[in-house]
């Protein structure tokens, strides 16, 4: 029963690093926001799922179980309202898919 | 309830503040403010006597004994900073409600009343204590209510000079911070007492020096001396009146008590003086800092500008008396804190009464105030004779032991200058009596007419002081030598 | 010696980026955010000083003999206070001067006093 | 580590303020890290609450009333550059006599810390050893940062706060509405966070003994329930939840509060901030006092922040008030 | 393999620190910093288990909540002057 429960925990953290790192890829690779926030909503959410799964296999003590219960619960509500707002706020102000260029940024973050 | 002294002294103003918050009228505000800060006047006056009969006080916060709990340690020296700024601040809050009704607008006036005390709470508690960390504490405290004071001032460059000394003071007690650091690294303690029993062992250290500097350097921030004045002169010239008469007389001194005591107590004093040039570095800068302060003074068209500046100055006359490093010298410097804050306060206190009837302290607007506000002008003239050190007065006294100080260690050239620097000063308060006294007042301003009583009664207080103290020299120069031997008394 | 004071020097290296910001930026907010670092790292050098090696956090536990040291860590949670009132209160100040000056710029400020002296 | 002073020398770099927010976000979160790392996990509790969030967003209230980019430096800081480098050489040369990292010979961890760590729990029997000396050890130091914060609250109220009339309230209402429709999916999900945080930061606070926490980072975490709620709903709203006089009140409250614990124990007799004082039983006492003062700093942190955080909202409503009727 | 996983968390969060500092649009920061937020709280649980203390799990679940206000508040403030200045041009 350890044993599995050992393996298991490893395999998940595995599993969740592989993830992360794919999301870090794809934050640093991809060329515009939209394709940028793909990656890391997508693969963020699970990878942090993964990894504290993970943990929870890997630890006895029922208090702990129950705190990282919570952060996993917050995590998977947070992570993709976070997107969500972020991905609303861009189209809100019209940022434009194709046009990613830097005189595009510029004018975005100047003052009114 | 006279064991607990110590403490009182600086939890009075401190639970005021939020107190005072709960109280809606302003009016009554500024009552129990007074109240209060009249009460931390009698406590200090009370340590004092205790002090000075029966030694230092140590007093055990919490009941934890002192390397583990924090301690206040009262001896002469704190006794006496404590007594100046207790004093100082009661009196200049007489005057507070007047002044701060016409500068000030009405829905912050409770709030300036908090932030005061606790600015006064702040001052008290670093002089009080005895504990490395928790001077960085309070002195935050008082750097943060000065900051917001200041800014409390009508014209819009309080704020700019307000934001500069924000960051000033930010850096020098971050600098304070480190060099606080270093010390509890080398020595595991934060006691001062603790602190000057285990330095020795390692003051050979680089560490130690390191902290050392970092810590005088903070501390010299603070202080506004010579090179770092920079914040200063904006600051003092563009805050409230009463928050100007408050600080100036007040917060540099509590700086100059910090350098005192880190040089002296902390670090042994053969240590501070032996280790690093800073006995010639000290008088060269003070030296300096009379002479370009006194000169930009004179050049100066705004009287409170001029007035800081010659608190340069007049840290300058601190610095070199401090630096002298006998117990001559620093009795001289002590006693030039004392009259010192005496006479800033009270022209000050003056230039506030000259701006709640004009609404501006520039000089051309001086012109004929002798005649139209003879009481408050005179105050002026009187202190403006102590800055300039004309026998009688509270300044002649202090310049006569710093010139004795300095002749005493063989150090004529510096005797010399320090007379020198005193002939500027005469020269800055000519320009005002001459405006005041020897013009006619500018066209089209109505008769004004003689400040409140409410500003006079604080200001004549102060200019009595000043001559009192001028004359009767015992009390103020028997307690500054006491201090000053203890002090050489505990590090030979 | 450089394992042993490496961390330190990093400290220092940090502090010192801080403090440059501090002194050469002419805009407000930037200053009020390298004060922020210069605190931050002070913080860290008091942090690092009392990490002990093989001690573990100042909470008595069962089956833990070396602890580090709880001073420093009580001293820092004093200064983070303190360093986020200053925070406050510079950014309070500064949001006042932009309304009075229209401008958070060091030189431009200075520009504006001048014109009126 | 390298890792930090990367990201500083970023920040050193970047002209637009929005993107250096962003970076002191991160490095704070670094060094929260970092604190994990080395075993102080009350002070990452506080660094992460603070640096990252508080101070983070209070930056970013800033730049939106302020404007975001930077003029870039005209003249070569060069002098800057020497004071810098003198600092850093001086410090650099002021290590090489400090005791190694990490080493348990220090005289640091020789001289006053041991008492800390073997007696506090028979003298106060917290197991949380930074919460003894905190609140009781250094419990004036404590009460001089509620204080420090407690002066900051009052100094920004004093700096930004503006009588507010009616018909901005009415704008600020119909501005709302039109935020709301858009964040849908964050109200709701805001509306299940807030009961959680507030349990979340009672917790923080009642079990700051045995763990990392108390009324400090409980404050905070209280506050951050309210800024969330405010960013969301509105000022006009929030204000109506929580009136602005009354939080003021509770400032002051929680000081006194912290102050009176002291001043029982000063009338009883003994110290001041003798807890042993409060009860017959001294650990009975301690435990009272360090609660009482927890409790103490949790009220004032809380209110203090949420004072603060108010007034730059309302200043910052308010400006936008006049810009527009300006247009 | 927990070492492992701290060390592919560290990796992703200079990645994303990379991002933040490129990122061309505002919004490509806020996600790195949004991003770098959750790898810290997975971070400091990681930390919690390596060191053997895992108690301390209350710093991940406020790093957590302080990460979501900090991203709507980037949100909230960035987001509304931008409108604004778009409606001006509307006008």
């Amino acid at each position: 029963m350890d044993i599995l429960m050992d393996v298991s925990s490893g395999l998940f953290l595995l599993v969740g690093s592989f993830l992360c790192l794919t999301g870090g890829l794809g934050i640093l690779r991809f060329p515009d926001f939209y394709t940028r926030m793909h990656a890391v909503g997508v693969s963020d959410t699970l990878a942090t799922a993964m990894i504290l799964i993970g943990l929870i296999l890997h630890n006895p003590d029922f208090f702990v179980d129950v705190k990282l219960m919570i952060i996993l619960l917050m995590a998977l509500f947070i992570s993709p309202t976070a997107s969500h707002a972020l991905a609303n706020a861009a189209m809100h102000n019209d940022l434009s898919k194709q046009k990613n260029d830097k005189s595009n940024s510029e004018t975005t973050s100047s003052n009114p | 309830m006279l064991t607990h002294l110590p403490i009182l002294q600086v939890i009075v103003p401190l639970m005021a503040a939020p107190l005072c918050l709960l109280l809606v009228r302003p009016r009554l505000v500024w009552l129990f403010t007074l109240i209060a800060s009249g009460f931390t006047f009698l406590i200090s006056s009370l340590l004092l006597q205790q002090v000075m009969t029966s030694g230092t006080i140590i007093y055990e916060l919490g009941g934890w004994e002192a390397p583990w709990g924090i301690e206040y340690r009262i001896d002469q020296l704190n006794a006496f900073l404590l007594l100046i700024i207790s004093a100082i601040s009661t009196v200049v809050l007489f005057a507070a409600d007047t002044s701060i009704r016409q500068e000030i607008p009405a829905d912050r006036h409770t709030l300036f009343y908090v932030l005061y005390l606790l600015s006064l709470a702040g001052m008290l508690g670093i002089v009080a204590t005895g504990d490395a960390f928790n001077v960085f504490v309070f002195l935050e405290i008082s750097s943060l209510s000065a900051y917001a004071l200041i800014a409390l001032g009508k014209d819009r460059r309080a704020l700019w000079a307000s934001y500069q000394y924000l960051i000033m003071g930010t850096i020098g007690a971050t600098f304070i911070l480190i060099g606080i650091g270093l010390m509890y690294q080398m020595t595991g303690t934060l006691n001062m007492d603790d602190l000057s029993r285990r330095l020795p062992e390692v003051a050979q250290t680089r560490t130690v020096f390191t902290a050392f500097a970092f810590v005088i350097v903070g501390i010299c921030l603070k202080l506004a001396m010579f090179p770092l004045h920079l914040w200063l002169p904006n600051a003092y010239a563009y805050a409230p009146s009463i928050v100007t008469a408050f600080l100036a007389a007040t917060a540099t001194k509590v700086a100059i008590y910090l350098l005192i005591r880190f040089t002296f107590s902390v670090f042994d004093f053969s240590f501070s003086f032996t280790h690093i040039p800073l006995q010639i570095l000290f008088v060269v800068l003070g030296l300096t800092g009379i002479f370009v302060a006194s000169t930009t003074a004179i050049y100066q068209t705004n009287v409170k500008h001029l007035f800081a500046y010659s608190s340069i100055a007049q840290i300058g006359y601190m610095i070199v008396g401090f630096s002298v490093s006998t117990v001559a010298g620093l009795t001289a410097t002590l006693l030039h804190v004392f009259n010192h804050a005496l006479m800033k306060g009270a022209l000050f206190l003056a230039l506030g009464a000259v701006m709640y009837r004009i609404g501006s302290v520039q000089l051309t607007q001086f012109q004929g105030l002798g005649r139209q506000m003879p009481l408050t002008m005179a105050a002026i003239v009187i202190g403006g004779l102590s800055l300039i050190g004309v026998p009688l007065t509270v300044g002649f006294v202090s310049k006569w032991y710093l010139i004795l100080a300095a002749i005493e260690n063989g150090w004529w050239p510096v005797a010399v200058l320090i007379l020198l620097g005193s002939l500027l000063a005469i020269v800055y308060v000519w320009r005002i009596v001459e405006a005041a006294y020897f013009k006619l007042p500018p066209d089209g301003r109505e008769s004004i007419k003689e400040a409140p009583l409410s500003f006079l009664i604080p200001i004549w207080t102060l200019v009595i002081a000043n001559i009192y103290f001028g004359v009767d020299t015992r009390l103020s120069v028997q307690v500054a030598q006491a201090a000053s031997q203890s002090l050489f008394g505990v590090s030979p | 010696m450089l394992l042993g004071l490496y961390n330190y020097w990093v400290v220092i290296v940090l502090m010192m980026v801080g403090f440059y910001i501090v002194i050469a930026h002419g805009n407000l907010i930037k200053k009020v955010v390298g004060l922020s670092i210069f605190q931050t790292s002070v913080f860290i050098f008091y942090i690092s000083m009392a990490k002990v090696d093989g001690g573990s956090a100042p909470i008595l536990a069962e089956g833990i003999k070396q602890y580090s040291n709880p001073l420093p860590h009580v001293l820092i949670l004093t200064a983070i206070v303190v360093g986020i009132a200053t925070t406050a209160l510079a950014l309070a100040l500064a949001v006042r001067i932009k309304e009075a000056y229209g401008s958070i710029e060091e030189e431009e400020i200075q520009k504006k006093d001048n014109q009126i002296c | 580590m390298a890792f930090l002073v990367g990201v500083a020398f970023a920040i050193v770099r970047m002209k637009d303020l929005l993107a250096v927010i962003m970076l002191l976000g991160i490095y704070s979160l670094l060094s929260a890290s970092f604190f994990v790392a080395m075993d102080a996990a009350d002070v990452a509790f506080t660094e992460a609450a603070v640096g990252a969030g508080i101070s983070t967003l209070l930056m970013l209230v800033t730049i939106s009333m302020t404007g975001r980019s930077e003029h870039p430096v005209r003249h070569k800081p060069l002098l800057a550059l020497a004071v810098v480098i003198i600092t850093g050489s001086l410090l650099i040369y002021g290590t090489l006599d400090m005791p190694y990292f990490g080493s348990a010979e220090a005289p640091i961890h020789q001289h006053a810390a041991p008492r800390y760590i073997n007696d506090s729990m028979q003298e106060i029997g917290v197991p949380n050893i930074v919460t003894s000396v905190l609140a009781s050890y250094r419990a004036f130091d404590t009460f001089g940062e509620v204080v420090v914060i407690f002066t900051a609250g009052i100094g920004v109220l004093a700096l930004l706060s503006v009588v507010r009339r009616r018909e901005y309230t009415i704008n600020d209402d119909s501005f709302n509405h039109s935020m709301h429709e858009q964040h849908l999916i964050l109200r709701i999900v805001t509306k299940m966070m807030i009961p959680f945080i507030l349990l979340f930061a009672f917790y923080v606070q009642f079990h700051g003994d045995f763990g990392p926490g108390g009324g400090f980072q409980a404050g905070v975490i209280f506050a951050s329930a309210v800024f969330l709620y405010t960013m969301l709903f509105g000022t006009s709203t929030a204000r109506q939840v929580i009136n602005q006089s009354f939080i003021q009140l509770l400032a002051a409250t929680g000081v006194l509060l912290y102050g009176s614990v002291g001043i029982v124990s000063l009338l009883i007799g003994k110290e001041f901030f003798d807890y042993s004082a409060l009860s017959a039983d001294p650990i009975t006492g301690q435990h009272l006092g360090i609660l009482l003062i927890e409790l103490g700093v949790g009220i004032t942190v809380a209110s203090i922040m949420i004072i603060i955080f108010f007034n730059f909202v309302g200043r910052r409503n308010n400006l936008q008030h006049k810009e527009n009727e300006g247009d | 393999m927990l070492i492992a996983a701290t060390l592919a968390i560290l990796v992703v969060m200079i990645m994303a620190t990379i991002r933040a500092v490129m990122g061309p649009t505002p919004y490509d920061r806020v996600l790195a910093v949004n991003m770098f937020g959750t790898k810290t709280v997975l971070l400091i649980s990681l930390l919690g288990f390596v060191m053997g203390r895992p108690e301390f799990l209350d710093i991940a679940i406020v790093y957590a909540l302080i990460n979501f206000i900090s991203v709507i508040g980037v949100l909230r403030y960035s987001n509304h002057f931008v409108t604004k200045r778009n409606e001006q041009q509307k006008r």
